[in-house]
């Protein structure tokens, strides 16, 4: 008589479950005003042991505050420079997740991210040292430019294919740059502003307080990103508009069921302009000045690089790749052009072996083990194919 | 003909000088199931099209509730109480069930509550986790998705494109209670494209055959069947 | 030909190397650390920078081999500067005071004030070349903030000056008859350009009708083919031509096509980009007869021959003629600080004792303009050649550069260009 | 407008040609959009300047100063061009088409991988060789004609001959040999193509490798009249993806007559006094931009159709 081997049909990721005590009624802390819960708190009993047991199925909201708590305790301590490195990552962290946003939520290709951060840091920037508006007012400035050139851009996006819009947004980002350089007005500073007044006192500026107070600024600019982020993906537009995201068929469900995904597209985009706007204005407090290559396409690259090598779609992508880059292209400038290359070289390997960027990598593995798995379980069903519905019922914990 | 729910008068549409639709007019009371019928490329799915506002016809008008809602956009007509499904059984690909729902509920004010949603769903015999991938469901599962999200606003008219493609037997025995219990108890007006006549004749009070853009013939099932035109346009090749 | 740059830039940094273990008293010491930003990856100004890097390099090296300063061996510490954004300025500036330079010596930056600021707090002495106004405008602005940052050489707007004074001597002294009065200019679009293009412009409207500008135009970097300007050129037919304009490359294409192309007996100026070593490599033969000219060029008297000489030797090829010895002398100026305040971490006292410097260097004599904190131009602003740096003219004759002007740094006499 | 405004119009318009017909070509047959168009552009000019350099001495030892030796070293400089730009698309192949051809998101994969290698080659290049730009031996000559009064430089008609040669070439292998029909096939219907036993893998290689030539063959031509450097392929770059996307990506008809649009609108705006030269870039894009919000699929559809 054969013995017959049973096989578990998956690993169990390991997972740490607390134990709660079973007579206690669950109670659970809501967010104010809403009947949201801070965290995803599963309980459930183990068929096993009877007892209660109690996860968190998802783990990301922690991850999230345990990396930003130890990126603000750590940095303060850090060297001026690093500092410096970690403001301007929180610069561009914002700006990449609002562009993520754009391109990620709402679904509209535009590569006029910067460029609205540009119009509207100039703006800013020359309300404060033209018009001698007090700084206080490039926060307010920035983000109602960013609102209108959202809405503008924003327009011709519903008649235009993806690749053509991308095209489109290029060219107005160019325009931009050159209007900004021809500006005689600008000439004495080849195009850029400088000299704005700032939230950093003027005697800080660039000394370790004032390092710090930019820091801090940044890191809130970073929150708020999150926040905004938050909000917007995770809630209703998020959802609609993600019902809407694969293609004509999902576009034509969406329709089906009275989503009026266009208006959320262009809802998106307007407020994540204005977001935009308002690091553009923050941008130009922060360095006190603006200059035209926020326009350049080179930079554009940058932040499309750290995007990717991330993982496009994705906040924790936007933000993990933002670090990475910036670290090696601020951090290693001792190397020269060869740190461009280290990034050019990343990308490469990121994208040809990562289907979505360095944080969907643990996805993809998991995905892949999967796959390995069930071909491995197939070859040991009798009949050396897949495991039959009927035939399932044997195999332990299916 | 006063108490017309919905319909359509005069509609025309060519494309690239070819025309689809010639004159097509139609009208559907409450509680009424309307078949549309007719062979291959009769303009059936076109007119479902501009029924919904996703082609724009080159002149005519739809009514609904007496309203002309021509000129509205296909969001807007199903917030007026217009539902339409699809031939192909289509839902969307990144969301589970329970998310395809919430998404329903929040498309526009009001919002609807959980409840309705577990109504709708009862009501479209969906019986599925609602944590499942809505990509992962069958696709018979799938039509009654779809058609759960349409209902879950009560909607006065919905337009089902060819519903029973697909299924087998069992199923289609399944949709036509479904659909007959819209049709009777909630007074809901339904058409329904489906080029097989025979199935029609089973649900439909009252059929149209549609051939090369034009209504051919209008009428119970059973009359319909004997009109000589409509026996030439499906039976070409015989004499009738 | 194309190993010159990178690989022996590599080399003398090996060569370096040796020198200090060969210094042995000086080795023992902790060295004494100039930073040096230079853009390597960026699209403009890499050729400048790696000018200035070689010059400041072989200075280094020879300090080094004298025994350092101090008794201390001097260290270059070399990072890849973006000098078109405020955050790469900012970075670039900050990691090398965090590397514990002793001074900054760059250059130029296109945006001055982020690099400034960065500098100004820490008290370094920041030296630099960047021949620009705005700088000035700053350091007045708040001169004890800025008080180490020297600009070595003169404000951009001198070359407007300069260049007018130019042709009207050399009219005077008679080796050139303009067939008119006009002056074409063709002007870039970055600030430099612009406010030497002005500069020209007001010093054309005080000659009283000597000279009279006809024509601008307009150009914008990156000029593909010239064909549109050489057409204009023709139209205005003008006496005097100057094109406004920084990068060399470009420059070359244009002498090539207006060699096919000329206006009959006209004063080609090219301003200063054909001081970068690729000009006449890329012109090949094309730039014969051309002219151009720096506030800050490397001399052909006797030091300044003898430091042509030297470079050449280590760097082999064509050699930039501004930046090289402006590296040079830099440094230079920073190791005489060094030796005699005896302290380099002392910041304010280096910085005074540059403020006060009288140094005659490659690219002239050095005195910093308390107004400006900035250099002297001959014949400019000084009539004394030997109290300040000349506003050299070159002209490209036998596929060389030959100082045509002024007077006592001449090689040569001006030559009439083929098609003059 | 005189006859020199266009020999100056079309000598831009065939350089923006060969590049846009070859990024519309990548585009249609196999689905990618090349941003590393502009790196081989630039590696074509450094190989063509580095073979030239190499055999000049031997050039010149064997023929003297003679016609032949001109009619040698152009033939070195487009052939050595023309196998670099060819390589650099095998290399495209091997890295940006090969591993990720049947995966999920190939089109934007691809379209990174490309841009990855653009920037790493450009700063490789200028690593290892420098900033300083370098002039390529005159395949032309020096010289010009005068013809109807106008004069024509030797390197613009050069340009102009060549290239449209390039193209008729280029067409007439799409058009008449098994493999442009197979190119074709793809180019219209990929999913068709392959039901008829067309092999992606295997017509992706010659496309890309044509492609690749046709960048070696602008950045020879554009050689003639500007320089070699690292950064020499960003312009040609940027010019031959708008031209492309406003031709309609996909027609090569449509790319062919929105480079000569380009052309003569650059050259015209070049010429009006109060715009100028510094205008030439906004004026373009502004075109680009009227023409997309009016077409919002460019003007391709107008001359044949496009695949959707």
């Amino acid at each position: 008589m054969t013995v017959k081997t049973y096989y578990k049909v998956r690993r169990r990721p390991w997972e740490y479950k607390l134990s709660p005590d079973g007579k206690v009624a669950r109670n659970r802390l809501r967010l104010p005003f809403t009947r949201r819960h801070f965290l995803k708190w599963r309980d459930a009993y183990n068929p096993k042991s009877l007892k209660r047991e109690r996860r968190l199925a998802d783990k990301k909201p922690l991850w999230w505050t345990i990396g930003l708590l130890a990126f603000v305790v750590v940095t303060p301590f850090l060297s001026n420079s690093m500092i410096s490195i970690a403001a301007i990552f929180c610069i561009y962290a914002s700006i990449n997740l609002l562009w993520t946003l754009i391109v990620g939520t709402a679904g509209i290709f535009s590569l006029a991210t910067l460029a609205i951060v540009g119009v509207s840091g100039y703006a800013a920037a020359a309300s404060n040292v033209f018009l001698g508006l007090p700084w206080p007012f490039i926060l307010l400035v920035g983000p109602m430019v960013g609102f209108v050139a959202g809405s503008i851009l924003a327009a011709p996006s519903t008649r235009l294919d993806g690749l053509y819009y991308a095209l489109l947004t290029m060219g107005v980002a160019e325009i931009c740059r050159v209007f900004v350089t021809q500006l005689r007005s600008l000439t004495q500073t080849n195009g850029a502003i400088t000299q704005v007044d700032s939230f950093i006192p003027e005697d800080w500026f660039l000394q370790r307080p004032g390092l710090l107070l930019g820091f801090a600024g940044a890191f809130c600019l970073l929150l708020g990103s999150l926040l905004l982020w938050r909000l917007i993906n995770s809630e209703r537009l998020g959802l609609l508009l993600r019902t809407a995201k694969t293609g004509r068929e999902d576009e034509a469900f969406a329709e089906a069921v009275g989503i009026d995904f266009r208006r959320a597209r262009l809802t998106v985009f307007v407020l994540s302009s204005s977001a935009l706007g308002l690091v553009g204005g923050f941008y130009a407090m922060y360095f006190k000045s603006i200059s035209p290559n926020i326009f350049s396409l080179d930079q554009l690259l940058l932040l499309f690089a750290m995007m990717v090598i991330g993982g496009l779609g994705r906040a924790e992508g936007a933000v993990v790749g933002a670090a990475i880059v910036t670290l090696i292209d601020k951090g290693f400038i001792e190397i020269g052009p060869l740190r461009i290359i280290l990034v050019a070289a990343i990308m490469l390997v990121v994208t040809i072996f990562a289907r979505e960027g360095l944080t969907g990598v643990r996805d993809q593995f998991r995905d892949f083990r999967k796959r390995k798995s069930g071909e491995r379980r197939a070859q040991r069903t009798e009949k050396g194919g897949e495991a039959m519905p009927e035939e399932a019922v044997e195999v332990h914990d299916k | 003909m006063d108490n017309v729910l919905f319909g359509c008068k005069g509609l025309e549409l060519s494309f690239a000088g070819r025309k689809i639709l010639s004159g097509v007019s139609l009208s559907l009371n409450s509680g009424e199931l309307l078949g549309l019928v007719g062979p291959n490329g009769a303009g059936k799915t076109s007119l479902f099209e501009v029924f919904c506002g996703r082609y724009k016809s080159d002149c005519g008008s739809v009514f609904l509730e007496g309203k002309d809602i021509t000129r509205q956009g296909f969001y807007n007509r199903t917030q007026s109480g217009l539902g339409r499904t699809f031939q192909s059984p289509i839902v969307p690909m990144s969301l589970s069930v329970a998310e395809t729902f919430r998404a329903t509920r929040k498309a526009w004010k009001p919002y609807l509550s959980r409840h309705d949603a577990e109504w709708a769903a009862r009501l479209a015999h969906l019986t599925v986790n609602w944590e499942t991938p809505a990509a992962t469901l069958g696709a018979f599962d799938r039509r009654k998705l779809i058609l759960a999200c349409i209902l879950m606003r009560r909607p006065k008219v919905i337009l089902m494109d060819e519903p029973a493609s697909g299924l087998i037997n069992a199923e289609i025995d399944e949709l036509e209670l479904i659909i007959r219990r819209l049709v009777d108890e909630y007074h809901m007006g339904v058409v329904l494209i489906e080029h097989r006549l025979e199935l029609l004749a089973a649900v439909a009070d009252r059929t149209v055959v549609l051939d090369l853009g034009k209504v051919i013939a209008e009428g119970t099932p059973e009359d319909v069947f004997l009109n000589p035109r409509v026996k030439a346009a499906y039976f070409e090749n015989v004499d009738a | 030909m194309f190993k010159q740059s990178r690989r022996l830039f590599l080399r003398s940094s090996a060569a370096m190397g040796v020198a200090l273990s060969v210094a042995s008293a000086a080795a023992a010491l902790e060295p004494i650390v100039i930073g040096i930003p230079a853009a390597q990856s960026g699209p403009v100004g890499v050729a400048d920078h790696q000018d200035w890097t070689n010059g400041a390099m072989m200075a280094i090296e020879e300090l080094n081999a004298n025994g350092g300063v101090l008794g201390r061996p001097l260290e270059a510490k070399i990072i890849d500067l973006d000098m078109l954004s405020p955050e790469g300025n900012v970075a670039g500036f900050q990691s090398l005071i965090e590397a514990g330079a002793h001074a900054i010596a760059s250059a130029f930056t296109i945006i001055p004030q982020p690099a400034m600021d960065t500098a100004a707090p820490s008290g370094i002495p920041y030296v630099h070349g960047n021949t620009s106004t705005v700088n000035v405008d700053l350091y007045k602005g708040d001169p004890h903030k800025y008080r180490n940052v020297f600009q070595l050489d003169v404000a951009e707007k001198w070359y407007g000056s300069g260049f007018v004074r130019f042709m009207s001597d050399l009219k005077a002294s008679g080796q050139w008859k303009p067939k008119n009065n006009k002056v074409h200019i063709v002007q870039g679009q970055i600030s430099y350009t612009q406010l030497i293009s002005q500069a020209t412009q007001e010093a054309v409207a005080q000659t009283d009708g000597e000279w009279e500008v006809v024509s601008i135009t307009d150009i914008q970097f990156p000029v593909q083919d010239w064909a549109p300007v050489i057409r204009a050129l023709q139209e205005t037919d003008a006496g005097a031509i100057m094109i406004d304009h920084w990068v060399a490359a470009e420059l070359a294409a244009f002498a090539q096509q207006y060699a096919y192309d000329p206006v009959p007996g006209a004063l080609v100026y090219l301003q200063y980009g054909p001081s970068q070593p690729e000009f006449l490599d890329l012109a090949a033969g094309a730039g014969e007869g051309m002219v151009w000219g720096t506030v800050y060029g490397v001399y052909a008297d006797e030091s300044g021959t003898a430091f042509r000489e030297k470079y050449k030797d280590k760097y082999p090829g064509t050699m930039g003629m501004v930046y090289t010895g402006g590296g040079y002398d830099a440094v230079n100026i920073l190791a005489d600080a060094w030796e005699s305040v005896g302290d380099p971490s002392n910041f304010d006292a280096v910085g005074d004792y540059i403020r006060n410097i009288e140094y005659r260097g490659i690219n002239g004599f050095y005195k910093i303009d308390p107004e400006t904190n900035s250099g002297i131009s001959y014949p400019n602003m000084v009539d004394d050649p030997e109290a300040g740096q000349a506003h050299l003219f070159f002209q490209v004759q036998d596929d060389e550069h030959r100082i045509i002007a002024p007077s006592p740094f001449a090689e040569t006499d001006f030559r009439l260009a083929p098609w003059m | 407008m005189d006859l020199g405004l266009i020999i100056y119009a079309l000598n831009l318009a065939s350089i923006y040609a060969l590049m846009a017909i070859g990024i519309s070509i990548l585009w249609s047959s196999v689905g990618m959009i090349n941003m590393a168009h502009g790196a081989t552009f630039a590696t074509s000019g450094y190989a063509a300047w580095f073979v030239s350099g190499a055999l000049k001495p031997a050039i010149a030892a064997t023929f003297g100063k003679t016609v032949m030796a001109s009619v040698m070293m152009a033939s070195v400089v487009m052939l050595s061009a023309v196998l670099a730009g060819a390589f650099c698309g095998a290399v495209i192949y091997a890295l940006a088409f090969l591993p990720i051809h049947d995966k999920p998101n190939y089109s934007v994969r691809s379209l990174i991988i490309t841009l990855a290698l653009n920037i790493g080659v450009v700063q490789s290049l200028l690593w290892y060789f420098g900033p300083r730009n370098r002039g390529l031996p005159k395949v032309f000559g020096f010289g010009r004609w005068e013809l109807l009064d106008t004069k024509i430089r030797y390197d613009q008609a050069g340009t102009i001959v060549g290239a449209s040669l390039v193209m008729i070439l280029t067409l007439a292998w799409l058009r008449y040999s098994r493999r442009g029909l197979e190119v074709r096939a793809m180019m219209q219907n990929a999913e068709g193509a392959a039901y008829s036993g067309i092999s992606r893998q295997a017509t992706a290689l010659p496309v890309l490798m044509l492609t690749g030539a046709l960048a070696g063959v602008a950045a020879a031509l554009l050689s003639q009249t500007i320089f070699v450097s690292p950064t020499a392929g960003v312009i040609p770059l940027v010019k031959g993806l708008t031209i492309a996307l406003l031709g309609g990506l996909g027609s090569v008809s449509g790319a062919v007559a929105a480079a000569i649009l380009i052309g003569f609108l650059e050259a015209i705006v070049g010429v009006i006094p109060f715009l100028g030269q510094r205008y030439v870039m906004f004026a373009t894009f502004s075109f680009i931009i009227l023409v997309l919000i009016f077409r919002p699929r460019g003007i391709g559809g107008l001359l044949d159709n496009t695949r959707e």
